[in-house]
């Protein structure tokens, strides 16, 4: 089995990480009724023995003793790790596993890059390799960090530079949130066309989050739930919202109901790689699928069912809502169509009780409605995990290489270029050692280069499926 | 006067007890009576005679439906068994098939036999009770044997067909080899059980035939008779030996008898069998395959003959010298010598033509006189690179051939499997 | 929906020999097979359970319930009785040359065998209709077996008894059905008599050959000492000369002086001489991958390739002789020395006759090896033969075709199949379309 | 003769566990009807063939089990473990922590050669396990990488180091929409690789076997275990023990030799496609009544109309009348499709199974012009009834059945190629586009060699 570590950069990306590994604690006790170690804990968690003293704790079999996140937590700021640090979670996690700084990247992706990543880069790889050593068999980084602020665009993206050094063959993974165009940071639309840069060329996968459609979300949901429509017949918890409550401040704020989708996007992702199932899928399964050219590495994601209902044999209809859900402009985790657009290729994570027939079926029913690339007109990757979500009995993680994430690559442009015209705050960023006005510009192309792709092949969409000659046996 | 008298029955009964040992020791042997009459040319002992000599001509044959054969079919057989071999009277295969005329002819053609060669001893091994496990002495044949009763195909043959029945021979190969593992695992484990066993010390186990006759007493009967009717032969073969001097004083008579054949009959080749056109097409790719060989020889010789010649020009002609040189000459000779008397000989070291007992050799015993098995692997192996080499340089030489003709042609790609 | 058809066929004779020498080569693959697939049964049966006691089970044998019209009781017996048969088939074949040889019996069948097994017949209870056979083999056997002489006193001898504990009972050892009624196929758990059963496993190395059978072997291998050596001494040069004048008497009277080679002899003289080429083209290779160090050996090396040079002349010699003495250029004379060469082939194997050698091998492995590449080498010579007359029969057809057309090419994609990859891969041949 | 299973991947692992059930139950089931010697008999070929004796006396699977990652091959151990009937050797299986990642390059060139020696040498250790070894079947996906590139990769192994011994891989053919989006690539450099170092291709089509469950077995929710069931069913029905050629006293020592020899001889034609007859849900089965006459008139029809299952035959479909022009007929049978044979096998099992009639699958029309139906067909029998079914009937078949699935999936890659999508994730592990233009070749001249045996 292998092992995955987490690295969360910034303050947004520390948030998500405590949600999800509140999460995947409790995923994995309701799993692993008999609280022995096992290969599916040992994905994320490390067993260590507290009485040991150093490092020498680690546990490989026999009973948990005490679990560590395998997670390296990154902030320039010490606000929220200390905050985790005195949550429920803080036995998760200890001091050896954290970066931090007092100054704050002050929403400066230079700062964060350049600055921090140069002053950094020892202690961070240091964290790392301690990190990998601990894994059996390391198989990929999660990186989540936004994409506006300074730490984790900046020193989040610098990362996977210096990953892709030291570990070639481990995936990169990124989880990128990225800002509402009501984004109350002004600098954001720089940070993120840098550190889009970065992600073109270093990431092996980027799953874009959208921080506007977590909130539509939630918004429906916090709709639905108090409109009474379900009526006494939603689970206390079940909710894919609920959460116990990791960072109690902000146990009222929307953020921590937005963080909480992310985290179970998370969970579903390598739930196939963690548990059995009849039809398992690894990690490194997801790139080879879901990437058809090196560049093309945005995998847009939708989770579905938002809840679920008591009644826990649920009719067909109802499972076959789940997949309709998944395809529809409202499920998705950024503000993207991907039924009017085009998909170049489509992954479905189905966990819980659900069989390859309910897979096939749904499929059939779907395809007619969606356009797929004229190379890949049946392109689908499926995995099917016996392992629910707690408190689900089942759900699906969707996940689409499609032409709908140029909008938001666009108007990332665009804001970027309103600013740029202006040349608004750009000294913030020049003054930084090693800025300089074609770091911009190259970043510019890179993302037009990217968005130029996904044109060409967009343009292909109303053509008819052009018949490529074979190979022409002469007998 | 008893001794005496019976000296003297003895020398009257010489010739009889002769033929009767020569009898006993043929398969089917006839009645001294027989060879009497066949003296005489009488037509009663020719039916017997036919038989006999197709028995002894093809004693394979006998098994199978060869003997159930119509007279004038076993008397063609005979025939051409007899021209095969270079029987030089054409008298006997002049007959038409299947008379009764000639007993004495076919009783010439029999001493002859018996004359030419080790005839007796050939018959008994070739039909000698196997009690010890033995190599497989199968060959695949290279030839189609007899011709097979071949239907012409109701359509035309398609190319493809004979790429489907090659496939089937390949597994048939591959088949038979398996089945031959198997049969080395069960009776190495036959051997290994049985150990000790053994009166003989030098076999110290059983074999297959001698533990299935402890298994089943049929069997084993079948078995012992077997032995003890092998064992009346032998003896009428010693017996024989002592006594066939008489015989051929006596056949002496028996040529006397017959009138000398005309050259005019003799010369024509008729019924001198044709030399097979695969005997003497063999003959001719030996010849061939010599060539090359002698071709390459001088390729890789004569330079150097030449290098050599240039080093030693300049270097003394001293007595140690050329002593040396005469040791070396003798020694390559010797060599030589005897790598010719390896295929002069019937049958090479280390090749076993003959059954051979399998043995099972105790680890840590002293080993019995015998064959080493890794002398006869290396051998063979050795035996078998040749025989892959030579028939990969066939499949390259196809393929020269064939690139040669492709190449020839625009517009189309051959895309070839990979080498292996 | 393709246009062409990948199909080339044969000219009639090309066919009729190309489609004759494989099915022939599958024959004798197919008859080999059949040859080991019986050995096999015999090990096979000898490494299982030996039962040497089959007294009927009270039970009715569920057997005869069998609802298969195929499993009549007169046919299972003949094939089990066929199987016996195949088992000893050389030591029968022997045998029934021999009482062919007396014209007693014909039929090469179980029958024959009881007749000449003299007081072992008598006893033999098997009767080919299994339903009278059974009561009688179950009720009167020991009846029977004492009232007619039992076949010597064989099975006490099978096991040396140690103790009675491993002493196998005789008396029902000829009962009923025998023991070989339940070939490969038994399982150890059908057997009712478990105290009776033994696996060669476990008590093979107290089997002991009866008596008589030891004496008769001894008796025939003092036999064939006795008679290899009167060979080797020769018998009297008086009967030498009395043969060799009846063989030039012969001659003479036959009107023929010269002798012209037998077409044995050629195939001989051939096989002789493929043998040397192949030696000494093995020698040749051995020697060239030689990297001499000092003057000796290279001067060595280039006498030994100088003098396999002069080998290979001689052979060809010979062939020239033997050819052109087949075709009658040549008095016999020339012939002399070629003859008593190859009379020593062609007249068979002198040391035939001697007593076996042992061939010893050490493993189960080293066994394999051996059979395996005796085995490959047999198969190799066939391969080379089916490769030339695939050679000689497809080469000219490529050559005449016109090629390029569809028949031609299907031709030489077989062709390459057959000749370059010896049936086992293909290639393919793709149009360059200059449209692409 | 005995057979070594190599099981490969996830899917190979999990069939590989249901056909070993299938054998094992289907041979100490009581139901055989037939006597009990004859079952004995039955039982002990198929142990021989399929298992061997642990000390314990629990039959071990003569089985290496290869995954590159754990979860499967623990949960397939641990099923066999839990069935109590039989179980797998105690040091049979390899496993390593991280999957080829559905890419072929990866478990071809990178998996392969690491961890070729461990892989092979568990395989000899079983191999010196048989006293006789017939071959080998390698149970294996084409759609992952695991079960497809290392499958590959062992498979070549196997042929150079068991040039004699046969191999048979039994290929899971992917559903045409949706396992893995790479699966025409991962299938196309599978099967051509097969093509070179396999005997026989034995494919089981996934979109066939749902089918079956949905409409046969009447399955409403049908799950990998069912399919996987539906296909041990099938192999068991094939090889389990059927008496040999010459006589029914003895079951056939050599299956897979005697099936190869009859249906693949031909290097240019290895892809076998398997139909059975019938097929029904155990509740179904307990109403129903067969007749030889009536099975082998549906699977005829069945293989000359390409029908996968018993339903749905489009019995317009008619063998080509020989002598007449095929001018004119033509369009009609273009229309309905005639699948024309290479080369057929059934296999028959249960009662009375010497009254049933085989002739109509001696009709030279089936056929191919070139082959004779008395070298192209063939019928192995056995009185005794094989899983549950009196009468039962299997047709193995070297036909154009599988032309299309194969054109299919040769098209679809070509498609994805010419785009170039997907090739650096190739390309990454040493393959080069040449590989897959050789790979391409080759099977176009497959699916040509197959569309030219027609009428």
């Amino acid at each position: 089995m292998t092992q995955s570590v987490v690295v969360q950069v910034g303050q947004c990306g520390n948030q998500i990480g405590c949600c999800f590994w509140d999460l995947a604690l409790r995923e994995h006790a309701a799993v692993n009724q008999k609280g022995i170690y096992d290969d599916a804990i040992s994905s994320f968690f490390r067993n260590v023995d507290t009485r040991a003293v150093g490092d020498g704790g680690s546990i490989s079999k026999g009973r948990i003793s005490s679990l560590k996140a395998r997670a390296v937590l990154i902030d320039m700021e010490e606000g929220v790790v200390n905050e985790i640090l005195q949550g429920p979670l803080r036995d998760v996690f200890d001091s050896k596993q954290l970066i931090t700084d007092i100054s704050g990247s002050g929403n400066n992706w230079a700062v964060g890059h350049k600055v921090f990543g140069c002053l950094y880069r020892e202690q961070i790889l240091e964290k790392l390799r301690k990190s990998a050593e601990q894994c059996d068999c390391l198989q990929c980084f999660f990186i989540i960090h936004s994409m506006g602020g300074g730490t984790g665009s900046g020193l989040g993206t610098f990362l996977l530079k210096v990953l892709e050094d030291e570990f070639p063959e481990v995936y990169r993974f990124v989880t990128a949130v990225y800002p509402s165009s009501e984004d109350d940071v002004i600098t954001s639309p720089y940070n993120s066309m840098l550190a889009m840069k970065e992600l073109n060329e270093h990431a092996d996968c980027v799953l874009p989050i959208d921080n506007q459609s977590l909130f539509d979300i939630i918004s429906k949901i916090d709709l639905v739930v108090n409109s009474g429509k379900l009526g006494s017949a939603v689970k206390p918890k079940s909710l894919i919202t609920s959460n116990m409550g990791a960072v109690k401040k902000h146990h009222k704020k929307p953020f921590d109901a937005m963080n909480n989708i992310v985290a179970n996007l998370l969970l579903s992702l390598t739930s196939s790689a963690r548990f059995e199932g009849s039809l398992n899928m690894d990690l490194n399964e997801i790139s080879m699928n879901l990437v058809p050219f090196p560049k093309l590495h945005y995998l847009v994601s939708s989770l579905t069912p938002l809840y679920t209902l008591a009644d826990v044999n649920i009719p067909p209809r109802r499972l076959d809502q789940m997949f309709s859900d998944a395809f529809s402009k409202d499920h998705q985790l950024i503000q993207a169509d991907p039924r009017h657009s085009l998909y170049l290729a489509c992954a479905l994570i189905v966990r819980g009780n659900v069989q390859i027939s309910d897979l096939r079926r749904n499929i059939e029913r779907l395809k007619p409605a969606l356009q797929f690339v004229s190379w890949n007109q049946e392109g689908w990757k499926t995995s099917l995990c016996s392992v629910p979500p707690v408190g689900h009995s089942h759900s699906l993680l969707a996940l689409a290489n499609n032409t709908c994430v140029k909008p938001t690559f666009m108007e990332l442009r665009e804001r970027f270029t309103r600013l740029y015209k202006k040349k608004a705050h750009l000294h913030h960023y020049l003054q930084v050692d090693g800025m300089e006005e074609s770091t911009f510009t190259e970043a510019v192309s890179s993302l037009s280069a990217l968005i130029q792709e996904y044109s060409d092949l967009d343009a292909t969409k109303s053509l008819p499926v052009p018949d490529v000659p074979r190979l022409s046996v002469a007998l | 006067m008893r001794r005496r008298r019976s000296r003297v029955e003895g020398a009257a009964r010489a010739l009889p007890e002769a033929v009767a040992a020569l009898s006993r020791c043929l398969p089917a042997g006839p009645s001294p009576e027989i060879f009497r009459r066949a003296k005489f040319d009488r037509p009663e002992a020719a039916p017997v005679l036919w038989q006999l000599l197709l028995r002894v001509l093809s004693p394979l044959a006998a098994n199978n439906t060869w003997t159930d054969l119509a007279p004038e079919a076993q008397a063609c057989v005979v025939k051409s068994a007899l021209g095969s071999q270079g029987y030089p009277r054409s008298v006997l295969l002049q007959f038409p098939d299947g008379s009764s005329q000639g007993s004495r002819e076919l009783l010439l053609a029999l001493s002859w036999l018996l004359a030419r060669g080790p005839l007796l001893e050939q018959l008994l091994a070739q039909t000698r009770v196997q009690l010890g496990d033995q190599l497989p002495q199968w060959e695949a044949p290279t030839s189609p044997g007899p011709p097979a009763p071949f239907v012409e195909p109701k359509s035309p043959v398609d190319l493809r067909l004979v790429e489907w029945l090659m496939g089937r021979l390949r597994f048939r190969w591959r088949c038979l080899i398996s089945s031959q593992q198997e049969q080395c695992i069960l009776l190495s484990k036959i051997h290994l059980y049985t150990q000790g066993c053994h009166s003989q010390q030098s076999l110290g186990h059983l074999s297959v035939a001698e533990t299935e006759m402890l298994r089943d007493p049929e069997s084993g009967q079948q078995l012992l008779q077997a032995l003890e009717s092998e064992n009346i032969r032998l003896e009428a073969a010693l017996e024989w030996r002592r006594r066939e001097l008489v015989f051929w004083q006596w056949m002496d008579t028996v040529l006397d008898t017959c009138s000398p054949e005309t050259p005019a009959v003799t010369s024509q080749p008729t019924f001198l069998p044709e030399i097979s056109e695969g005997g003497l097409g063999e003959l001719e790719s030996v010849k061939q395959e010599l060539q090359a060989l002698q071709e390459e020889l001088r390729e890789v010789s004569e330079p150097r003959r030449a290098a050599w010649e240039a080093r030693v020009g300049g270097l003394g002609q001293g007595p140690e010298w050329s002593n040396s040189r005469k040791a070396l000459q003798e020694a390559v000779q010797q060599e030589l010598a005897a790598l010719q008397g390896s295929w002069e000989q019937s049958s090479t070291p280390g090749q076993p033509q003959r059954p051979h007992r399998l043995v099972r050799s105790k680890d840590g015993a002293p080993r019995p006189q015998g064959l080493q098995a890794a002398e006869v692997i290396r051998t063979l192996s050795a035996k078998e690179a040749c025989l892959k080499k030579a028939l990969h340089q066939l499949q390259r030489q196809c393929q020269q051939e064939l690139a040669r003709l492709a190449g020839a042609l625009p517009g189309l790609i051959w895309i070839l499997p990979p080498e292996h | 929906m393709l246009g062409v058809k990948g199909n080339y066929l044969l000219p009639a004779d090309c066919a009729h020999r190309l489609v004759a020498e494989l099915q022939g080569a599958l024959d004798s693959c197919a008859d080999r097979q059949r040859q080991l697939e019986r050995s096999l049964r015999v090990s096979r049966r000898l490494l299982q359970v030996w039962e040497p006691a089959r007294t009927p089970s009270p039970v009715p044998e569920t057997k005869e319930e069998d609802p298969s019209p195929a499993c009549a009781p007169s046919s299972q017996d003949l094939e089990e009785l066929e199987l016996l048969t195949q088992a000893l088939e050389k030591a029968v074949r022997v045998r029934k040359g021999v009482s062919n040889a007396g014209q007693r019996d014909r039929t090469p069948t179980l029958t024959s065998k009881a007749a000449t097994s003299g007081a072992a017949a008598a006893s033999h209870p098997r009767a080919p209709s299994r339903g009278g056979s059974r009561v009688l083999g179950t009720r009167s056997t020991k009846g029977i077996q004492r009232a007619t002489a039992p076949p010597k006193d064989y099975p006490e001898h099978r096991l040396r008894s140690k103790g009675d504990k491993t002493h196998v009972r005789t008396q029902d050892q000829t009962t009923g059905y025998g023991p070989d009624l339940r070939d490969q196929q038994m399982t150890p758990s059908s057997a009712h008599h478990t105290t009776e059963l033994f696996a060669l496993k476990e008590k093979g190395t107290l089997l002991q050959l009866p008596e008589d059978f030891r004496k008769a072997v001894s008796r025939n291998s003092c036999l064939w000492a006795q008679l290899n050596s009167a060979r080797t001494n020769d018998s009297t040069d008086a009967t030498r000369a009395a043969k060799t004048q009846f063989l030039h008497k012969l001659q003479m009277a036959s009107g023929c002086s010269s002798h012209r080679p037998s077409a044995t002899e050629v195939e001989a003289h051939a096989r002789i001489l493929r043998k040397a080429c192949m030696l000494l083209r093995l020698r040749m290779q051995k020697e060239l991958a030689i990297a001499p160090t000092d003057w000796m050996q290279e001067y060595r090396c280039l006498l030994t390739l100088e003098g396999l040079q002069t080998v290979v002349g001689q052979c060809l010699h010979r062939i020239q002789v033997l050819q052109a003495a087949v075709t009658e250029q040549l008095p016999g004379e020339c012939l002399a020395e070629t003859r008593t060469q190859a009379s020593s082939v062609c007249g068979g194997e002198v040391d035939s006759a001697c007593s076996p050698e042992l061939l010893l091998y050490a493993s189960t492995e080293e066994l394999q090896t051996l059979a395996t590449l005796k085995l490959q080498v047999a198969l190799l010579h066939q391969q080379i033969h089916l490769e030339k007359v695939l050679m000689a029969e497809l080469l000219p057809l490529i050559n005449t075709q016109d090629p390029g057309g569809p028949p031609w090419l299907a031709l030489c994609r077989a062709a390459y199949s057959l000749l370059c990859e010896g049936g086992e891969r293909f290639l393919t041949v793709l149009r360059d379309d200059p449209a692409d | 003769m005995s057979i070594v299973t190599v099981q490969l991947g996830q899917c190979g692992n999990q069939i590989g566990f249901e056909v070993f059930d299938a054998l094992f139950r289907d041979s100490h089931c009581s139901q055989g009807l037939c006597s009990k010697r004859d079952n004995e008999a039955y039982q002990a070929s198929c142990r021989e063939r399929f298992f061997r004796e642990e000390e314990n006396g629990v039959p071990v699977a003569r089985a290496v089990l290869v995954d590159m990652e754990p979860k499967v091959i623990n949960q397939t151990l641990s099923k066999a473990a839990q069935s109590g009937r039989w179980n797998y050797g105690q040091h049979t299986s390899f496993c390593q922590k991280q999957g080829s990642g559905n890419n072929w390059a990866y478990g071809y060139s990178v998996h392969g050669p690491k961890h070729e020696e461990s892989i092979m040498n568990l395989i000899q250790t079983e191999v010196e396990k048989c006293d006789s070894l017939s071959g080998f079947f390698i149970i294996m996906s084409m759609a992952g990488g695991t079960g497809s590139g290392l499958g590959a990769f062992v498979t070549q192994k196997l042929q150079d180091q068991y040039s004699s011994s046969l191999k048979m891989n039994q290929i899971i053919w992917p559903y045409g929409t949706g396992e893995v989006i790479v699966q025409n690539y991962n299938s196309i450099l599978t099967l051509s690789h097969l093509y070179r170092s396999s005997d026989a291709l034995l494919i089981h089509e996934n979109d066939a076997v749902h089918k079956i469950c949905a409409k046969r077995m009447n399955i409403k929710q049908i799950s990998f275990r069912d399919l996987n069931q539906v296909l041990a069913h099938q192999l068991g029905s094939v090889f389990q023990p059927t008496y040999s050629e010459d006589s029914s006293f003895h079951y056939r020592r050599n299956p897979l030799g005697d099936l190869m020899e009859h249906l693949v001889p031909h290097p240019e034609f290895k892809m076998l496609g398997v139909r059975n007859i019938p097929q029904m849900s155990a509740a179904s089965l307990a109403y129903s009544a067969f007749t030889w006459a009536g099975l082998l008139k549906h699977l005829r029809q069945m293989l000359i109309s390409s029908a996968k299952m018993e339903e749905g035959i489009n019995w317009q479909v008619r063998p080509p009348l020989t002598g007449l022009p095929p001018i004119g007929k033509a369009s009609a049978h273009k229309e309905h499709h005639f699948n024309t044979s290479l080369a057929n096998l059934v296999v028959l099992r249960g009662r009375e199974v010497h009254s049933a009639d085989v002739e109509g699958f001696k009709d030279p029309a089936l056929y191919t012009s070139w082959l004779e139906p008395v070298d192209a067909f063939s019928v192995w029998k056995t009185q005794r009834a094989f899983d549950k079914y009196e009468k039962s009937a299997a047709l193995v078949s070297n036909s154009q059945l599988l032309v299309k699935p194969l054109d299919m999936i040769v098209g679809k890659a070509w498609n994805m190629f010419s785009s170039k999508a997907f090739i650096h994730q190739y390309t990454k592990f040493g393959m080069e586009e040449e590989d897959f233009l050789d790979s391409f070749a080759l099977l176009e001249q497959v699916v040509a060699s197959y569309g030219s045996l027609g009428p």
